[in-house]
């Protein structure tokens, strides 16, 4: 724990680099490219969604498996065997 | 130096949430606390991931509303961490889920849920 | 939470409740794009408001609103309606997921994808409503046998 | 049009499958076992299809939803990813086939969620190994461990309690890793390993110490599912307590794909200067590594009871793979990828000895092994003592060349110390295999011969028999034909 603690890095404070001027190797930081293109590219005002649904859909589609996953487990082990007890 | 304590008050929290989760995890006795300690663990890496999609001065929520122009970046908050998070606090939940099921597996074959009486019992 | 409540105040009241977070559950889902929330918030709101349902009213008016085993067909359906959306803008020409290939005509790209984006989070929306009520039925159902 | 969308469809035959068997399972719950055979076979020749069309043309980067990165998420799929899924996605096909039987034995209402868990498993797997994007890859590391969580967690008495700890352990390891990715985006604002390993390699980024704590965490993290020699206390009860066909699932791939995370994240996040130039930490790791071949090798010798001791000895052969990438040289790092290969052969062919002898015999306990087993499964034992030889890594077998292109890397490295691990691990391994081959066939004649002469021949079912006498034949075949394996592999070191 004193590792995590000691292992604060010094990254400046939350408005540094990553919000204002371009990365530096030049590829468009993604946090402005999605601010400025989002309503753009999808109609939509609530940008977060549009990064959920649309930029970044995989993630989402992970998260609903997770989920899915989630719910399989409860009955793996739960439940005895389907049919016999109710 | 004030600048340099202003900028960093989030990471201390995270840090302290992330002590306080760990300690349930490691000197709790009793499992469902260990659960709990997790719960905590996990609260910390969130609150770490929003508080960097902060920016200073006015700024306006994720959504676009019409009167603010959305090309002027500093306007807006970077909901790139924000949509990140949603995700990490469905794992969580669906991590939750699966941690009480185990648990209550356990109880039902040892009627405890004590760490040292399971260990014992299971010798 | 298996049998019913004594006093029929607590079962009235529920069932008066149900409806309205039901609505204000879709609500939540549809409304993603104006309003903060989506498929996750939205989803576990519906499964709130059946969970309400069960914990007032016990097995066998639960057994009324949602059967058991219909949880994990639900379940199935909304995972695949966000799937098959994904394979049909996959076959219709894009990568997998790339709403702007999807077939439905007479649309501009933005706001085919803005469509896209609805259907997943009412997929999303249905398949967390009933993965928390089928979570919440196997624990129930969990105490008797491990 | 196929050949483009194969890293696509790879992660997309599990998600199909894993969605067919509950949908089956409502009226008809016997057709999981064959539905998960069908799916794991499809993704094997999917993943054997995209391996041989790489081979003539070259990697490919399949971008999701149409946005090129760093805005949308890839799979990348080049050679390394190659050659992983298709080790991964054969050695699960050979293992579901095994389970038909034993799923009877151990979990009999369960089928259905069972192998629909399976897949999701093999989906989080295949996933972690393709994504090209960090956080993308927790999500699928999520995937994986909630279903390997679920599926240790089935078996005896004490399984849950060794799935609960498992939980505790490798959730905190995958907050830990995501942790990291937070500080990484914090400094690099983007999230695709290509990307950032650009923007890493320029110098005034990567003095910050927020990199260097990003890339401790991450390396912790992993870690934790690597098993490496600190955070590996999970393993031993979680193999030993779960059931064959889970542990069989389990061993040779879980660990292999997270130290394939580690190799991605020291090799191509942050490139072999940068991680000596903060700190020694491939250093560190290969000591970890050592450290955790000697423990797991001695311990294994103490135990009694077969799944243990694979169970200790698999944490020993991690630690080859994870010393062989500290090594950062070519031959070490072919060394490392060419016991990844063999090891995950060697251990499933191994469980599944052991659940072939947990489904006749009711038990895998060494100190109760007698001469009768040779009579009684001769298939089985054949099998087991060609895997135990090519693990102690003898000559022909495929177990010695990866052994051998390790110690090449040490001598290369002129670090003796590793090699002088390898040459002792090697003995310990003999010691604790050779005492069951002992037992079994060099059983002296003081036992009345009567009993074991007259014990017939009734070997396991045949369809347990055969994935178990497939990865034996497969072990032989990969001995003689790795001069073309080891070629592959060194053109594929991004140095």
């Amino acid at each position: 724990m004193i590792y995590a603690a000691s292992g604060l890095p010094y990254r400046g404070d939350p408005d540094n680099r990553m919000h204002h001027e371009e990365s530096i190797t030049g590829t468009p930081v993604i946090g402005n490219y999605f601010i400025q293109n989002a309503y753009r590219d999808a109609a939509t005002p609530n940008m977060v969604t549009v990064i959920l649904g649309d930029y970044r859909s995989i993630d989402t589609f992970g998260e609903q498996i997770v989920i899915f996953t989630a719910g399989l487990i409860t009955l793996l082990i739960l439940r005895r065997t389907k049919r016999r007890e109710d | 130096m004030v600048d340099f304590f202003l900028g960093h008050y989030a990471y201390w929290f995270t840090i302290i949430l992330m002590c306080v989760g760990l300690y349930g995890i490691l000197f709790k006795k009793n499992l469902i606390k260990k659960t709990i300690g997790l719960a905590i663990f996990q609260a910390s890496v969130v609150l770490y991931f929003v508080s960097i999609a902060s920016k200073w001065g006015d700024v306006a929520v994720t959504v676009k509303d019409y009167n603010i122009p959305v090309e002027d970046v500093s306007n807006y908050l970077n909901p790139l961490p924000h949509t990140l998070m949603l995700t990490a606090i469905v794992v969580g939940v669906a991590t939750l889920g699966v941690a009480f099921t185990l648990l209550i597996a356990i109880y039902n074959r040892y009627e405890t849920l004590d760490e040292q009486e399971l260990i014992d019992k299971m010798k | 939470m298996k049998r019913q409540f004594k006093s029929p105040i607590v079962l009235l009241g529920s069932r008066l409740l149900t409806p309205y977070i039901m609505v204000f559950g879709w609500y939540v889902i549809i409304h993603g794009h104006y309003s903060p929330g989506g498929g996750f918030q939205g989803g576990a709101l519906l499964a709130a408001s059946i969970l309400l349902i069960r914990v007032a009213g016990g097995k066998q008016i639960a057994k009324l609103q949602i059967q058991e085993f219909a949880t994990t067909p639900l379940a199935i359906i909304g995972v695949l309606i966000y799937f098959l959306t994904g394979l049909v803008a996959m076959i219709a020409g894009g990568y997998f997921l790339d709403y702007g290939q999807l077939p439905i005509p007479g649309m501009d790209p933005a706001y085919l994808r803005y469509t896209g984006i609805l259907i997943i989070e009412v997929g999303i929306g249905l398949a967390v409503m009933a993965i928390l009520v089928m979570i919440y039925d196997n624990l129930v159902r969990g105490e008797d046998y491990g | 049009m196929i050949e483009s969308h194969i890293p696509a469809l790879i992660a997309l035959t599990f998600v199909v499958f894993a969605l067919l068997i509950p949908a089956f399972g409502v009226w008809r719950t016997e057709y999981s076992q064959p539905l998960s055979v069908i799916g794991s076979g499809l993704a094997a020749v999917f993943s054997l299809v995209g391996f041989l069309n790489y081979l003539n043309e070259g990697s490919l980067r399949y971008f999701f939803g149409g946005w090129e990165p760093p805005i949308g998420i890839e799979f990348v799929y080049d050679g390394m990813s190659a050659f992983f899924v298709l080790v991964i996605n054969t050695v699960a096909f050979l293992v579901l086939i095994h389970s038909r039987q034993i799923s009877k034995m151990e979990f009999p209402g369960k089928e259905m969620p069972y192998y629909s868990l399976a897949m999701l498993m093999l989906l989080g797997f295949n996933g972690m190994i393709l994504t090209g994007d960090l956080f993308n890859l927790y999500v699928f590391l999520e995937i994986s461990s909630l279903s390997s969580y679920a599926l240790i967690s089935i078996g005896d008495r004490q399984a849950p309690f060794a799935a609960f700890r498992y939980l505790i352990i490798g959730t905190v390891g995958g907050t830990l890793y995501l942790l990291g990715v937070g500080f990484l985006y914090t400094v690099t604002g983007t999230l695709n390993i290509i990307d950032m390993s650009a923007m890493l390699q320029l110098s005034e980024i990567f003095d910050n110490s927020a990199v260097f704590a990003a890339l401790i965490l991450m390396i912790v993290g992993i870690g934790v599912k690597a098993a490496l020699f600190p955070m590996h206390g999970w393993l031993p009860d979680a193999y030993t307590y779960a059931s064959s066909t889970s542990t069989a699932l389990i061993a040779p791939i879980g660990t292999k794909v997270a130290a394939y995370i580690l190799f991605r994240i020291i090799f191509w996040l942050f490139s072999i200067d940068i991680t000596d130039a903060i700190a020694p930490v491939s250093y560190i790791v290969g000591i970890l590594a050592c450290i955790g071949i000697l423990y797991g090798s001695i311990m294994a010798i103490a135990q009694s009871e077969m799944k243990r001791m694979l169970a200790y000895s698999s944490i020993s052969q991690i630690g080859y793979i994870i010393m062989g990438l500290s090594l950062a040289n070519p031959l070490g790092f072919a060394g490392a990828l060419l016991h990844v290969l063999n090891h995950a052969v060697m251990k499933a062919c191994l469980f599944l000895v052991s659940g072939n002898l947990r489904m006749k015999e009711g038990h895998s306990d060494i100190s109760r092994f007698d001469d009768s087993y040779r009579k009684k499964y001769p298939w089985t034992m054949a099998s087991f003592s060609v895997a135990a030889i090519s693990m102690v890594g003898l000559p022909p077998l495929a177990g010695f060349f990866s052994k051998w292109y390790l110690a090449l890397g040490t001598i290369d490295n002129e670090n003796w110390l590793f090699l002088a691990v390898i040459l002792i691990s090697s003995l310990l391994n003999a010691v604790y295999f050779f005492r069951i081959l002992e037992k079994v066939y060099m059983m002296n004649p003081k036992k009345d011969q009567k009993e074991a002469a007259e014990a017939k021949k009734n070997e396991a079912p045949a369809s347990m028999l055969i994935p178990t006498s497939v990865l034996a034949i497969a072990l032989i075949v990969i001995g003689f034909a790795n001069a073309a394996i080891v070629g592959f592999l060194f053109n594929i070191f991004p140095v």
